[in-house]
Formats: C-alpha cells, structure tokens, sequence
C-alpha cells in the first residue's frame, strides 16, 4: 500500500489548528455543543464512574498490545523485506507468500485460526502440555499478540521491502569502496538508510495497528473494547458504551498521531 | 620517475560483460606522486577500468597491485576470476580513495559522520581522533560549517567536496575519481576542482577519469588515452594533447574543443 | 487423536451435506455480496465526499471532515457495531418520521450500510488526493475551451485522475472483502461466521479456519488480477509504465 | 404478519446450532416452529450476535428472541418475556480425574469458562469470582467447552442440558464430567427460560403466551422434546 | 484596418489579487487579422491581461467584447463583478483558442482525442467530420503520425504543437498564446515559432504573450508593452523595437539583447 492509500485508512494528520476560528464554524461549533449537551444530558452515564478503573485497565492491556506488536511486528518486517530484495529464491519465495497470504486473509479469521485452531491442537501433544510453555499457551493474549505481530509484520515488511530496494545503490557502492565488509555495510549504511526510508509510513501503519487491536477482545483478551462489551451485557445500554469506545480510541489515535509528529520534528531531517 | 615506490600497478586487465569485451588487455603503472588522467569516448571502458582496480567490477583476468601487494585471484569456474581472499580486498579498498560521479554521500549521516565512518567502522580509527582529523579535512575542502548538516542540504558542488573528504580521510595510497565534475551544474565545477587542483599539486597519487581536458592537462604528470579497450595512445600531458600521434586521439582532442 | 489422518478429515469440506462446504460457500456468496455493496456505496459517497471536501461550502467541508476523520481514527470493529446497531436505528426511526413506516433493514443491507459508510470515508480521501494530482492546467484548458462544469468533471477530471485512484481504490477493494469478515462479530451470515460455525459443530477448528482463508486468499489472488487488468488499461497515458 | 425471530448466532446445541445444510435445528427450533404455527406467525429466523441480541431487539432488528434466555429482573428492566417454556438447573463440568465441587470453595483458583452475557455470566462472577476464580468469557458455548477440552480452563458453567449434550460428544465424553449443579439462585438464574419480547409488544406477547399453553396442552410440546431428551424439560 | 472588422476589444479592464493592483485599466483591440504581441517585464500582468480575455481570471472592472457580443457581468457584492451568464461565456470561450505557456494537453487522451474533444464535446461538431478536420491540422503542424500517442510519450515541441492543433480546431476567432515556447527546451522552440509564424502568415488573428523578440518583431503588426499595470507604450515592432519613446521601453529593450 502506498503512503497516500495509508493516510486515506488511518489518520496520520490532525485537522490544522490554523485559523479555526471561522464565521461558519461558530454555528457548527455551537449545534456540536448542543449535540454534546444532549448526549450527556439524556443519555445514560452513571455506569462510568463503577466501570473507569476497568477501562483504564482496558486501555493499558490495548496500548500493551499496540506496544508490543508494532515493535515486534517490526522487527520481523525487517528480515521480510531485505530477503525480498536480495535473498536467495526460496526465502525471497517464502516471505513473499508469507506477505500475500496474510494480507489476502482478514486478520479476524487469522486470529481465531491461530487461537481456536492451534490453540486446540497443542494441549493433544503431551511434550507441549508438559513444558515449560504451557502457562503461557493456556492464555489468550499470546495468541493476539502472534496474530497482530504476525499481521504488522506483513504489512510493514512491504514497507521495508521499498525502503530496502529505494537505497540508491551508489551508496552501498561507496560503502563496498571504503573497504566495508557485507555485515558491516549492512549495519551501518543499508539498514539505518531503509529504515529513515520507512519512518514516514510508521504513522500511519501504527494508527491501523491501533485500529487492529479490538480483535484480540473476540479470543477473551481483556482490552479496552471487551470492557466496552461487559459494560453493555451488564447494563443493558447500547449507544452509550459504544460512543464513549469510540471516543477513546479517537484520544488514543490523537494521542499517536501528536506524538509521532512531535518525534519527527525532534529528530533532524534526514532530506531525501 | 624510477626512484619512487610504486602505487599501483595493473598489468593485462580483461573485462567482460557477456559477449562484449570492454577491456582488452590494460596495463598502467603509477608511481607514488603521480597523476594520471584516464581520457577517451563515452563508452570507451574509463570508469569500468576505475572500477576494476578496486574490485567494484571483477576483472575477468589479469591482476591489480597495490603498494606491492597483488589481490589473489581465483578461477571461478566459469572462465573467470574472483578474489581468493574477501578480507584482502577489503583491506587494498581501504587503501584507495574513491569518489564517484554521483558523489554517493550516505544521506543518513551528517557530511562529519560521513567522514569519520570509514575510519572508524573499517580502520578501526578511534572516534575524538576520527572527528579531529575529520574537521581537519573539512575545513581544507570549504565544508567545516557544513560538518553537521544532512548531504540533502548541499548543493552539489559541496557534497562533492565533502566526498572528497570522506575519501581523503581514510589516508589512502592512491585516490581514484571518476569524473568527480560531470554531475555538476557548469557554475559548480570550478570549486571542486580547486581542490582537486590542490591535491595534485601536492603530489598525492591520484588516477583520474575526466572529461575536462583542460584540467587534465593542468594537473596530470600521465595522460592515458582509452580506446577499443586498449590504451591507444599514452604519455605527459603535452605530447598527448598537442602532438597526438594516433589518428584516433587527434579526432577525440578535435571533438572536444 | 493425534496421528495425522484423523486431523483432517476432508469429507468434512463436502459441497452437501453432512459436508459444510457448501454452507462455506454460501457464506462467501454473502461476503461477495457485502463487500460489493459496501464498496459500490463506499464509491458513492466517496465521490460525494471527495467533490464536497474540494469544491463544497465550507460547511460541507467541515462535516466531510469530521465524518472522515472519526472514520480513519476509530476502529472499524467499532464503527461497524456503533452504525449496525445506531445506524440502521436511526434510518428506521427517519423513516418513520417522514412517515413511511419502519423500513425493514436486512441484514444484507444492513451490512453494506455498515461496510459502505466506513468505505466512504476511506475512498472520500482516495479520489480527493486522486483529483487533487490531476494538474490544474488540465482543469483550466477545459474551461479555457468552454467545456461546462458537469463536462469538465465528466470528460477531464474523472478520467484523468482515474490513474492516480486506481491504486488506491484496489485497495480499498481488498480492504472491504475483508472488512466483511468483521461482521461476524454482530451475527452476520457471512463466510467468517459460518466457519466459525462449521467449526465449532465439527470441532475441525483448523480445517474449516484454513478452508476459509483459502477462500478469501483466492478472493484476494483473483481481484488482484483483475486490478491488473484494469490498471494496464487505466494507465495508458502515464509515462512511466506501472 | 411477519415475526423475525432472533436466535444466537453462536451454536448452542442441543438447543439451536445451524446443521451443514445451513439450516438451523435443535429443540429451540422445534419449539419456535410449533408456536409459530399455533399462532399463525410468519415466522422468519434471523441470526443476531448473542451479546448484541438484546439490543437488536430494542433497536427494532427483530421482534422476538428464542434463544434459551432466562428470565430474570435484570433483563425485565430492558425487555419483557413470555410465560417460561422450560426450566433446567445450572451446572458446571470438568476435565476427569480431577476432583472438584461445584461450590465456591470447589472452585476457588480456577479458571471458570462461560458464555458471555449470559445468566451463568453473571453467577459465576457474583460465587465464583468473589471467592478466588478466574471467571472468562467466551463468545460461543462451543468455544468455552473446546478451551475445556484442550485444558485452557478448568471448568465450564452453563445450563446443564447443553453441557450435557456436550459430554454425549466424543471430544466431552473424552476429556470430561459433570461436576454437580450449582446452588440456585432464581434472582440471578431466573425462574426459567422466556421468549424474550419488546416492552409494550403486548399483542405478541399475548399470542405467544396462549400458543405456549395451546402447545403444552395438545401434546406437542411433549411429542418433540421426545425427541431430545427422555425427561420432562419444562421443569418445576 | 478600419475596413475589417473588429475581432477583440478590451475596455479599460481592472484586475485586482486582493491589495495588489496588476491590471490599472488597459484597453486593446483586435482588427481581425491583427497579429498582437504583448511584451514587459515579468510580473507585469501579461498572462493576467490574456487569462482576463477568455475569464479565466474575472476583471474587477472593465469589459471584454468578444466578435461584437459583449460578456455580461454583474456585481458580486464585494465590490468586484462576475459573468451574469455562464453558458455566454462558456459559449464566448469556444470561440478563442487559448495555448498555454505549459501546454495543458489532456495527458488521458490521444492527440486526436485533444483535438477533437473540444468540437465534439462543446461545439457538437459530428466525430466523424471532427475526425476529418483533426487529421487535417495534425498534418499542418506535422504530428499526423502521432495522433494515437498519449501527451506523455511526445517532446515538449511536439506537445505544444498539438496544443497549438487543439486551439485551432475549434475555429477560434482568434487565438491566444501565453508564453507558447517559454517551457520548452532552448533546441525546439523553433519548431513551434515556425508553425505560429505560418499562423501569422495567414493573417489569422492572434494575440501572443512572448520572451521571443526576434520573433515578435518578425510576425506582429501590432506591439503592446505593458508595464506597471497599464500599456506604457504601443505601435508597429518597428517603431516599438527601434524607436521606444518611453526610458522604461527602451530599458527593458535593451535589457533582453
Ligand atoms: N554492468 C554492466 N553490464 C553490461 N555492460 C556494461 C556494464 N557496465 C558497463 N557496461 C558497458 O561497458 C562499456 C564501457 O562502460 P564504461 O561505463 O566503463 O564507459 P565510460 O568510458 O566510463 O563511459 P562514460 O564516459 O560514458 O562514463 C559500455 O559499453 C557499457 O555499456
Ligand atoms: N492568482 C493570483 N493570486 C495573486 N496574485 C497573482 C495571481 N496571479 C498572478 N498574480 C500576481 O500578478 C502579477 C502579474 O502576474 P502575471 O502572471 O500576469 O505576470 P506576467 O507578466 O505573465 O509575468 P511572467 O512573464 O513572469 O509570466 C504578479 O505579481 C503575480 O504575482
Ligand atoms: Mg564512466
Ligand atoms: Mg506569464
């Protein structure tokens, strides 16, 4: 996916602040004022107070989940793609239709393939049931997070496999001229020059992530979204909970698109 | 000439691509301090012999020494030849100098860190002395307070120059350019070159691929003239460029002035 | 249990019964459906959205704002479930109020009413970024020849920013097939709620979760041809090949 | 006039699961049939989500739930039910060879699965939960009992008809046993099972009710429950 | 020129961006059969004064007459004006074949669809007759063999060609040219001045936007040179180019050569 079709999916830019004042906004500024008053004032939210320490907690198990996948996922992008550019044929083969299938298939059936299908088939072999791992294959979240990371990687290792191939090659040849061995000229040069090739798309590619995370709520992790959900099996109310879900993850993605911006004007451009 | 080491020599190199045989058997001797211009058509195999000499290109045979130590070659199997030994050939790169047409600074790095890079992470240079002999360099070519910018910034003529540095730092025997000037804006030639200029004068061993005859007769001690693979015609710089004997320079020196 | 053969019992993919295929395949059936739907009403509103946000009031262009902005920011799990439940709530009770009773939302038009408000927003952003790459020269040579605004859009701006929306609206294509899947979460009948089905009365979690991305992967393999296709053919008059 | 009829997306065999031809089937099924046409209802089966069936009532989806949904004061405040149509105990099963009672001190510190937004849900949480075990939820019974089986959890609660089904199977039968019914408790468990109805949909309710008492007088409610169980479901 | 008839005339047109003022009343007209050159400085309003013409830009006063049919406009109430009838001008339009400095060919179209999209389409001329007519022009400024090429596969000179083609098939009054060679490579401006020059030859009428003084000494009867926003000086080239009155002529002038 390109970076435009990227920033069409997920918000990689806040509305500018500049001259927000306008005629015309005072009325839309006041009838979404009212809109807000009428939400708050006839809908139900006395459940709020009983449910924020959950939801706080949701909110952390989502974060966690975004955390840990994006820089997993990431980091697994990173072989994906440079065995795309320059591997030998089996692996160039094997990451390509890594990257096909999953981007081919909805991470949702990824998902409960991965929990209801593998997860199910573990316990039937003693040596798995047995180890060490058990514990933690008992449990939902490692198989969210396998999904997730699973998925991001797919996605990022496209990225990484344009950044990877868009490094002008003249500079891995200065690199070969200076004496630089393959690993070091891999280390020093190749790498950090993809990777500033692929920091622009990271915005974007994180809010999906961010987007992505609910999922993990239908194999019984405990996100901020399944919070959402014992909310409204336990009271019965059905907007409400849904309105204030969405409005956290609107926070949330704010929250990611402000602070990538504020990274990316922290750390000196780089040009082309 | 006799008295002084020898830099570089390369004796009979062949190169192939596929069917077509751009280099037909060059030899080429430079002693320390000289300056030889590599001249000749566009197509005539400069920069592939540039190329050759540091293993960028593999010669498909003969043999390239540098500073008395000749890169051990070995039959690949198919009619070739590659380098026995990966580490040897990247410890003689370390000893050349290249800079490319295209500049090639790494555009991740700052002009400094593109500087000290090779020293340290190759030579194994520490990194304050590194910095030091760095902005030593950068102040001699123009760019000190440049050292922190992103080569993005330059204009052309400037990341040239901090790849001149960049080569420079690594203290090479023997400093190869290939046309250094031709990816330049005709108002920026000059100010590379007077740094080249300067080099030359001060007689570091310098191989060098131009189309600026001018230039090439200022500051070259050697003129080699490549032609159908083969050097056609070589000598000092006057003769060359005054009293061409083949027919073939006199038509080149006529189509260029 | 655990030797191999009784893994998989492929009679279980059967087209009729006691086989689930062809449930599977009824269920893809549904999908197909959906995501044309969905996409065709993205389409719609996208085109709507995209000309509102370039050439609208400024209202207009303020809600195209907020509409796209909420979209791309909040999950489409959620959005889904906000607009299955509030959004064909709030339809029914309109018509009503204009008086022409409850209209009885399937759940067919149910889900591409879901799927196509997410995609408008998505393709909104596409075509406007698309029409936005058409260069003004080409714009105003149109007017400079007298074309009227309804030509200029018909004969200038759609097809030549087709080449710069195609890539993005493949996209967007592959996205809603798949975007489908996430209607299983409110019960819907499509391919990944029937699988899940399938699955839980056989048990075979991982023959019928494998059959089902089988299935989407060859939605998936043969759009991308017919993308290709249709790409060849749209960017006849870029200069550099595709 | 037609009814949609919203039953659980999720199987919930023995009492609604959608068979390989994609129809749906199950003693639910049958109910729903026979009250259908002792009320002349043109009756159209619509699958909703389980844990949204309750609003996709109030938000007009569908007109009425027959989906083994208990009638307690909890759900009475949101929605109205018919008269109940039958009543089993609660129970909670578990792997074999390991000894345990359905109690909160049996189950303390472990992990107990059930189907979400559900009666069981909520006791579960209120005994189980309060006493020490992790309570977790599942959005299909199948997927509760298949955790059980692959030995994620170590219990599962739910109505004991269905986990009894499920120990009929050859995956229950293999890896599991009942391990008791639980205390009752009508505020949380309710007084039975009711098709669920919109609040103020009094005519339907009044049909349903009188179809209901019509079924259990001519005998067919006993003639297809015959056909699943070999005792009085209807229950006390 | 008394005897023809009057093509263009322009009354004391206004135009301003906001505070700037660029067009401080200027009036012109056209015989038929006028070849017009408007010259000064860059910024002087040229391209403003011809995008005025066809109402690409809306003059804040003054008014064009087009073939003796005035353009209606009414005040749009913040003091400035706008057309009173769009289908006037969109009809006025099709009557002047505009070519642009950046040739604005329709890159999704063949040449022979961007000639005969403006007949068709606006004109609603048969397409088999557009065709015929199309074929014709594209032979007369020599591009018949590219007509099913896209914009994107032609040379700058060839594009342009097509857009003078495309200007004329529409059987403008008159044509207008912005700067018609200004984006062009230095080596195929000639070929697009030969086929304006043919055009003027021909004694159709034209006003054109242009750096090329040699060329409009050449093929104008008439020479406008703006400056500061109203016509500082006009007459035949000769008088124009040799005898400028005006310092401010004479600068600019002298300025070019
Ligand atoms: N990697 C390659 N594969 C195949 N042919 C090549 C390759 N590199 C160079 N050649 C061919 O070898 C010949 C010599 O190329 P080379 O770049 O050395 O010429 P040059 O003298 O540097 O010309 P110029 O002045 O244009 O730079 C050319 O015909 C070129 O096409
Ligand atoms: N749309 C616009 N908005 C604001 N200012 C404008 C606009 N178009 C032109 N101008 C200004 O009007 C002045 C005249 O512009 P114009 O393009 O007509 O000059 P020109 O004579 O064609 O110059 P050149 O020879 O460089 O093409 C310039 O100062 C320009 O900045
Ligand atoms: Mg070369
Ligand atoms: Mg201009």
């Amino acid at each position: 996916m390109s970076d435009q079709t990227v920033s069409a999916l997920a918000l990689t830019e806040l509305p500018s602040k500049r001259s927000f004042f306008k005629p015309h906004r005072i009325v839309l500024i006041v009838l979404a004022a009212l809109i807000v008053f009428s939400v708050v004032w006839f809908m139900r939210w006395d459940w709020v107070p009983k449910y924020s320490g959950r939801l706080a907690y949701g909110i952390g198990v989502t974060l966690l989940m975004l955390a840990s996948t994006s820089i997993l996922g990431f980091l697994l992008a990173v072989p994906i793609g440079l065995v795309q550019v320059t591997g030998p044929w089996p692996l160039k083969m094997l990451a390509r239709g890594f990257c096909t299938i999953i981007r081919g298939t909805p991470l949702l059936l990824q998902l409960w393939l991965l929990y209801y299908g593998l997860g199910s088939l573990f316990p039937q072999f003693p040596e798995i049931r047995n180890s060490f791992l058990w514990p933690y294959l008992r449990e939902a979240w490692p198989y969210g997070v396998a999904a997730l990371t699973i998925s991001f990687a797919a996605y990022e290792g496209e990225v990484m496999r344009g950044a990877f191939a868009g490094v002008p090659k003249g500079e891995l040849e200065a690199a070969r001229a200076y004496g630089m061995s393959p690993f070091t000229a891999f280390r020093r040069i190749w790498l950090p020059r993809a990777v500033h090739r692929a920091l622009p798309t990271l915005t974007g590619e994180t809010v999906l992530q961010l987007k992505a995370t609910p999922l993990v709520a239908t194999i019984t992790v405990i996100d901020v979204y399944s919070v959402i959900s014992k909310v409204r099996q336990e009271t019965f109310i059905t907007y409400e909970p849904l309105l204030l879900l969405a409005l956290i993850y609107l926070c949330l993605t704010a929250i990611l698109v402000v602070g990538f911006r504020w990274f990316e004007n922290h750390i000196p451009t780089r040009g082309a | 000439m006799t008295e002084r080491a020898e830099a570089i020599a390369v004796r009979d190199l062949h190169k192939r691509f596929g069917p077509l045989e751009v280099l037909k058997g060059v030899s080429l001797t430079a002693q320390e301090g000289d300056v030889i211009a590599i001249i000749g058509g566009s197509g005539s195999g400069k920069s592939t012999f540039l190329r050759c000499i540091n293993m960028l290109e593999l010669p498909s045979a003969g043999s390239v020494t540098i500073h008395g130590e000749t890169i051990a070659m070995k039959a690949d199997g198919h009619g070739g030849q590659v380098p026995a030994d990966r580490r040897q050939v990247q410890r003689l790169r370390s000893r050349l100098g290249m800079v490319f047409q295209s500049f090639n600074l790494w555009q991740h790095m700052t002009i400094l860190e593109n500087v000290i890079e090779a020293p340290v992470h190759v030579l194994g240079v520490r990194k304050d002395e590194a910095v030091e002999r760095a902005e030593t360099l950068l102040r001699r070519v123009g760019l000190y307070e440049k050292r922190d910018a992103y080569p993005a910034f330059l204009s052309g003529g400037q990341q040239q120059r901090a790849a001149i540095a960049r080569a420079l730092a690594i203290q090479p025997h023997v400093m190869l350019f290939d046309e250094p000037t031709s990816a330049l804006d005709p108002e920026l030639v000059g100010e590379v070159l007077t740094v080249i200029g300067d080099l030359a004068r001060e007689r570091r061993t310098m191989i060098l691929v131009t189309h600026e005859m001018k230039f090439a007769r200022n500051v070259a001690s050697h003129v080699v003239f490549l032609a159908g693979g083969v050097i056609e015609e070589q000598g000092p710089p006057e003769d060359i460029f005054e009293r061409p004997k083949s027919e073939r320079l006199r038509k080149f020196i006529s189509s260029i002035h | 249990m655990a030797d191999a053969g009784s893994l998989i019992n492929w009679s279980l993919l059967a087209l009729s019964p006691p086989g689930w295929g062809g449930v599977l395949l009824a269920g893809l059936w549904q999908s197909v459906q959906i995501a044309v739907g969905g996409y065709a009403l993205g389409l719609a509103l996208g085109t709507g959205g995209a000309m509102g946000k370039l050439y609208g009031g400024p209202v207009a262009r303020d809600l195209l704002e907020v509409y796209t902005t909420l979209v791309r920011a909040v999950p489409e799990l959620v959005l889904i479930l906000i607009l299955y439940y509030a959004g064909t709530d709030l339809l029914n009770q309109l018509s009503a109020a204009l008086g022409y009773g409850t209209v009885d939302v399937s759940g067919l038009a149910a889900g591409i009413f879901v799927i196509g408000v997410v995609q408008g927003a998505y393709s909104t952003e596409v075509l406007r970024g698309a029409i936005k790459a058409v260069p003004a020269g080409q714009i105003e040579a149109a007017r400079a020849y007298g074309m009227s605004p309804g030509q200029i859009m018909r004969r200038i701006t759609i097809p030549a920013m087709l080449p710069h929306a195609i890539p993005g609206l493949s996209n967007l294509w592959l996205i809603a097939t798949k975007d489908t899947a996430l209607l299983a979460v409110v019960g819907f009948s499509e391919l990944t709620l029937v699988t899940r089905q399938a699955a839980g009365s056989t048990k075979a979690y991982l023959l019928f979760f494998c059959a089902a991305g089988v299935l989407y992967l060859l939605l998936t393999l043969v759009s991308n041809v017919l993308i290709g296709l249709i790409e060849r053919r749209y960017r006849r008059g870029m200069a550099e090949p595709a | 006039q037609q009814v949609r009829v919203g039953f659980a997306a999720e199987p919930y065999p023995p009492f609604t699961s959608p068979d390989a031809s994609g129809n749906w089937e199950g003693w639910e099924v049958d109910f729903m049939k026979a009250i259908c046409a002792e009320a002349k209802l043109d009756c159209v089966v619509t699958p909703v989500a389980w844990d949204g069936i309750i609003p996709a009532l109030t938000s007009n989806k569908i007109d009425m739930i027959v989906g083994s949904m208990s009638i307690t004061a909890e759900r009475l405040q949101t929605i109205d039910f018919s008269d109940k149509y039958y009543n089993t105990p609660t129970a909670v099963i578990g792997p074999k060879g390991v000894d345990f009672e359905a109690t909160p001190e049996g189950l303390a510190g472990k992990t107990i699965g059930v189907q979400v937004a559900t009666v069981h849900q909520v006791y579960a949480n209120k005994y189980f939960g309060e006493a020490g075990a992790t309570v977790k939820e599942y959005q299909t019974q199948d997927e509760a009992n298949n955790d059980l089986a692959a030995g994620r959890i170590d219990a599962v609660q739910a109505d004991s008809i269905a986990l009894n089904d499920f120990l009929k199977t050859e995956q229950g039968a293999a890896c599991c046993e009942m391990k008791g019914n639980v205390k009752d408790d009508v505020d949380i468990l309710g007084a039975g099972v009711g098709v669920g109805l919109r609040k103020g949909d009094t005519e339907l309710k009044d049909k349903v009710n009188a179809a209901i008492k019509a079924i259990r007088a001519n005998g067919t409610y006993d003639e297809f429950s015959k056909k699943y169980f070999d005792f009085d479901i209807y229950g006390g």
